[in-house]
């Protein structure tokens, strides 16, 4: 299974993600500029962290702006997998392949440490090797991590359990504790906390890595089925 | 040329927690008369001559400038004084 | 602000303007003997900031010859934008530390953000990844709204910055007394790796070679920078205040990548960073190193502003820029590099044989300079040097123990001074995780980072106990160095070197002088004795406000190197059980430290002697104590530092371990819960160990256990002194600072 | 009860990167025609009515509002219409 990592201007986490994939999990994976990229042959996308385009005006608003998102909707738009994580996923809401928007922090200032989570959803394909409402910890670090929607939008979220992991202690002011919320067709997963600087005991956590593993195993048992 | 000023302010609703802010630190600085503070963006643009410049900004807000999930927007053109 | 056209050179001359710009009379007539003439304007500006002390050094030279700056494993010693030590493999570590205190004083939000750009670029301008940000502060107590607001934009500035290029920040300090309310200090280091192959030099060599400007265009910000850090504190800071640059994070992470993808190109020649004096000092360093000269013209500067001279395009300090040079015809190579990052590259001059600089504007040349006077041949001066009055007072004085009648209360008490406080309300804005490496995050005695594809680790400490140097300057030095390697020990990593950053008041006045010349003393005694070179560091002068020095600060920055990670040991308890260790001896000394802060009147809160130190003893102790860290026996070690024992014990039981702690002590239980005596660790050991343990480490003696019931209790001479529920202290110390913030002046 | 509109811009030569950063994005989103973008603040307050308001407004925005500094800073005051 071959993973993208796509590097925007100003990405700071992707050489993170790289690391998760390549030396912790094993799995194939590049680090794709944004610019000219071909996404075609790859398997998987990840969006990583930081803060691209300095995260000026909005986060991640200009980088949802231009032309890989194209390609990155046309590969979600086939069902394969899209994780965006922090300021990925804010570029997944400002680019609409999520819904809602995030808003500063409630206490205004940027907080890293480790976070209690709750795997809200553990039948996605990002979550499907964690236990039912396991609760695991990973690092947040971010300024503008508080999820902003409607009632409307709550409630169709909740309709089809797209709220896969909430926070135990909710550090921000999200809505509905809200941490990583996944499209309807389950294919395109956004959150705010770090599961690729959760991959390895000795950096605090390894419950990150089942994330990854559920996306490998997804992947081998329909690449398998279909052979 | 043409100046354009574009005003994005927090849609009605939606918390402002950089307003709240401003109005408590107001209230302890004894400016307690403050009954309501919210914080927007002001983006100044100058904007060279086009036919149709309306439209193009309402494009620029409606692409990039504002996030329609929790912004409003409105703007103001004018002709731009060189300096 | 001074405009060039009309200025003539006698005018320069005969209404002295020299000397607003920073010159004295001795050094314009220096000038004028190196030129054979009378500078023009841009000259002028050009020579005063290459002769401030932010460049020049030119009354700190003398001092810091004294600092052993050799080793085998030392690469680069100072000199270049940062220092470089190998640490196998090779790899090497590169590292500085740089102080920003009087931008940050007055805009501090921009000030410590600018500060942390301009250290990452020391160290990537090497052709080093950054891994590392550290920060080392200073504020005045937090009663001021004034004080607050510095300490609180400070650290958004930091974080600001920090947060975006990348770099984690691992951790730093910071101390809070009255002496630095007007003159805040912010001092950030930063720490990359490199292999050895890939170190950047700072030179223009090759003749005809072509000299790339890249990065942001230059704008009029901070203009006189360089001279404005060596200058006094105005009262009404506001005059300075145009002088303030405004970063740009995110440049500044297209620059480091852009930059570490072009060192591996060999048309690449020299590459430094455009620091203090922007475009004057990197060009004429680069050429001065390389012993050759160099040619600008100056229209083909990138620019942001309109109509700039050249004296504002050659003195602006504008932000992430940086200045290659290339070898010639291959300049395409480079700039499509910087293009793809959607940066600038222009070339804008050319090395030249005939040593000066040269810069052209508008078709004319507007300086010519030999190259070297501005760089090697800068005056230096030996200022004369006073014991200061109250040094005498103060040793003289008997040792007082200082009367304390609630042990429980008065620990609660220390636990909140924000100085010991815990850092969390600081550290949490900072992301220190970023390039998942940070093994042990802000919290403990000394950041672990490890190093990918290997079993190694770095540690890394900022200290600086600025009251016991206020008090007596050498023996103080002797214990910020002596503090800085106890912190890399107790983490199990052996110390390396260290960077040192000297901040200071007014060095004309011969007190001040005479702590800067003492302290130095000091610490290159405990960098020998304890085998840590100095490999890089910064100098910042003037830090007085109302003529009022801060306290004498030169901060430590130390790198130790884990040669395992299996050596790591945390600063907290472990296990319930553990046997309690104090290595050293108890003595009675208060001087400088936190309990007579707590308890003195406000105007003389600091006197006496500052506590003795033996680096013969500190550095037996370090070696025994890490012998038995690497043989595994030592389940935790934490040093000793501000409010002592009692504190120390406190700082191991807060860990969501949730440990207590029974202590047993004899003698005056003042002195033996409070005193800041030096050189001794807090260690647990498991208790089948303990026989080993006593035979590795000679100074050292059980005093407790670690218990499993979260209480934290000391029993002196036979009764109860202390009892408490470790939450309950924690809380106190949790919540210091930010219960200080909200408060009310 | 006045709404108070203050208008926060950097001052004339202060670097702004996030203007910046606007300009290239509507570059690349094919509006050309943007010669130049600054981005300010913008801060609605809803004020009691009071003697001095707008001195009382000043002394907020230098107190609080704007950091003189780098910012430049105006408002307008005109009588709320309660929503
Ligand atoms: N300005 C800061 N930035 C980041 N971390 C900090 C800062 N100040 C303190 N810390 C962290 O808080 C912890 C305690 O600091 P300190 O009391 O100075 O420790 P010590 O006395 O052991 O040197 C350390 O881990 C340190 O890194
Ligand atoms: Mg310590």
């Amino acid at each position: 299974m071959k993973f993208a990592v796509i590097v925007f201007p100003g990405s700071n986490c992707d050489r993170d993600m790289y690391h998760a994939v390549k030396d912790v999990l094993g799995e194939e994976a590049e680090l794709v500029w944004y610019e000219n990229s071909n996404l075609e042959n790859y398997d998987a996308i990840l969006l990583p962290g930081g803060f691209s385009y300095g995260d000026y005006l909005r986060s991640g608003s200009v980088a949802a702006t231009s032309d890989v998102m194209k390609q990155i909707k046309e590969h979600a738009a086939k069902g394969k997998p899209v994780l965006g994580v922090c300021n990925g996923f804010q570029i997944l809401l400002e680019a609409g392949l999520l819904p809602g928007a995030m808003l500063r922090n409630k206490n205004l200032a940027f907080m890293c440490h480790q976070e209690a989570l709750r795997v809200a959803n553990n039948t996605t394909i990002f979550t499907q090797s964690y236990a039912e409402n396991e609760v695991v910890r990973f690092p947040i670090a971010h300024g503008e991590g508080n999820y902003y929607c409607d009632e409307e939008t709550l409630n169709e979220l909740k309709q089809h359990h797209q709220i896969v992991f909430t926070y135990e202690n909710n550090p921000n002011g999200s809505t509905s504790d809200i941490a990583g919320i996944i499209n309807k067709q389950g294919n395109v997963l956004g959150l705010m906390p770090h599961p690729e600087r959760a991959v390895e005991a000795i950096i605090g956590s390894d419950d990150g890595l089942k994330v990854f593993q559920s996306i490998v195993r997804n992947w081998r048992e329909s690449h398998v089925a279909n052979v | 040329m043409k100046k354009v000023t574009v005003f994005i302010t927090l849609k009605q609703g939606v918390l402002d927690p950089q307003g709240k802010a401003i109005q408590t630190s107001l209230h302890s600085l004894g400016f307690q008369e403050v009954e309501d503070a919210r914080v927007g963006k002001y983006i100044e643009l100058h904007v060279e001559d086009h036919e149709n410049v309306d439209e193009r900004v309402k494009e620029m807000c409606d692409k990039l400038l504002a996030n329609p999930v929790i912004e409003d927007y409105r703007f103001e053109v004018e002709e731009a004084v060189r300096s | 602000m001074l405009q060039t056209f009309d200025i003539s050179p006698a005018q320069i001359e005969t209404e002295k303007l020299y000397k607003e710009m920073g010159l004295s009379d001795n050094e314009f007539e220096m000038v004028k003997s190196i030129l054979n003439r009378r500078p023009n304007f841009t000259e002028t500006g050009i020579f005063s900031v290459m002769w401030s002390e932010h460049c020049s050094y030119k009354t700190s030279k003398p001092l810091l010859k004294k600092f052993p700056t050799k080793a085998p494993h030392v690469l680069q010693g100072p000199g270049e934008g940062a220092g470089i030590i190998d640490i196998g493999d090779n790899q090497a570590v590169v590292f500085k530390i740089e102080s920003h205190n009087h931008p940050s004083a007055v805009e501090p939000y921009q000030g410590a953000a600018t500060g942390v750009g301009g250290i990452i670029r020391d160290v990537f301008s090497m052709g080093a990844r950054p891994i590392a940000l550290m920060n080392s502060l200073r504020f005045g107590n937090l009663t001021s709204e004034r004080v607050k607001y510095l300490f609180k934009e400070v650290v958004h500035g930091i974080a600001g910055y920090g947060n975006c290029v990348g770099v984690p920040t691992v951790g730093g300090e910071v101390q809070f007394d009255d002496s630095y309310e007007g003159n805040p200090l912010v001092n950030a280091m930063c720490v990359g790796l490199i292999h050895h192959d890939e170190i950047q030099k700072g030179i223009a060599a090759g003749i005809g070679n072509t000299v790339l400007y890249a990065g942001a265009p230059t704008g009029r910000d901070g203009i006189h920078g360089a001279t404005f850090a060596s200058d006094d504190l105005a009262e009404d800071a506001n005059k300075d205040r145009p002088a303030v640059q405004v970063g740009d994070p995110f440049m500044e992470k297209l620059l480091i990548e852009a930059s570490l993808e072009v060192i591996h190109s060999d048309a690449l020649v020299g590459m430094q960073d455009m620091g203090a004096a922007g475009l004057t000092s990197s060009a004429s360093e680069m050429a001065s190193k390389a012993g050759t000269g160099m040619e600008m013209d100056l229209d083909l500067v990138p620019q942001r502003e309109l109509n700039m001279s050249a004296y504002e395009l050659m003195l602006s300090e504008s932000q992430e820029r940086m200045l290659l040079v290339v070898k010639k015809g291959r300049e395409q190579e480079i700039i499509d590099v910087f293009e793809k990052y959607g940066l600038q590259a222009v070339a804008v001059g050319e090395v030249i044989e005939e040593k000066t600089f040269r810069l052209k504007q508008h078709g004319e040349i507007v300086a010519d300079i030999p190259v070297d006077a501005l760089a090697e041949e800068a005056p230096v001066y030996q200022m004369p040097s006073k014991e200061a009055e109250y040094f005498n007072t103060f040793q003289q004085m008997e040792t007082q123990i200082p009367l304390v009648t609630d042990y429980t209360e008065m620990l609660g008490k220390l636990l909140e001074q924000p100085t010991i406080a815990s850092k969390e309300w600081v550290y949490d804005q900072y992301d220190s995780m970023v390039q998942t490496n940070t093994v042990v995050t802000p919290g403990s005695d000394a950041a672990i980072v490890r190093i990918k594809g290997t079993d190694k680790a770095l540690a890394i400490t900022t200290d600086c106990n600025s009251r016991y140097i206020y008090l007596d300057p050498e023996t103080g030095g002797k214990i910020a160095v002596a503090e800085a390697a106890r912190n890399i020990v107790c983490s199990g990593a052996n110390p390396l070197g260290l960077t040192d950053g000297l901040n200071f008041g007014n060095p004309t006045k011969p007190e001040i002088f005479w702590q800067m010349e003492k302290s130095v003393a000091g610490m290159s005694d405990a960098c020998r004795t304890l085998g840590t070179p100095v490999i890089s560091g910064n100098v910042s002068l003037y830090n007085e406000s109302r003529g009022k020095a801060i306290f004498p600060t030169p901060v430590v920055g130390m790198v130790g190197l884990l040669e395992t990670l299996d050596h790591l040991t945390p600063s907290y308890f472990q296990h319930e059980g553990d046997l309690v260790f104090l290595i050293g001896e108890t003595k009675a000394e208060f001087g400088g430290s936190e309990l007579q802060n707590v308890l003195a009147d406000p105007d003389q809160i600091y006197s006496g002697k500052a506590p003795f130190i033996d680096l013969q003893v500190e550095a037996k102790r370090q070696t025994q104590l890490l012998d038995a860290i690497h043989q595994g026996i030592v389940q935790s070690a934490h040093d000793l530092a501000e409010g002592g024992l009692a504190v120390a014990l406190a700082e191991s039981v807060f860990s969501e371990a949730g440990l207590g702690v029974s202590a047993y002590l004899d003698g005056d239980m003042t002195v033996k819960l409070f005193s800041e005596t030096q050189s001794r660790f807090l260690v647990t050991v498991k208790p089948e160990d303990e026989e080993r343990f006593a035979a590795q480490v000679e100074d050292a003696k059980q005093i407790g256990v670690v218990t499993g019931d979260h209480t934290y209790t000391v029993i002196g001479n036979g009764e109860k002194v202390i009892e408490e529920n470790v939450h309950t202290l924690c809380k106190r110390w949790k919540g210091a600072i930010s219960c200080l913030l909200k408060s009310k002046a």
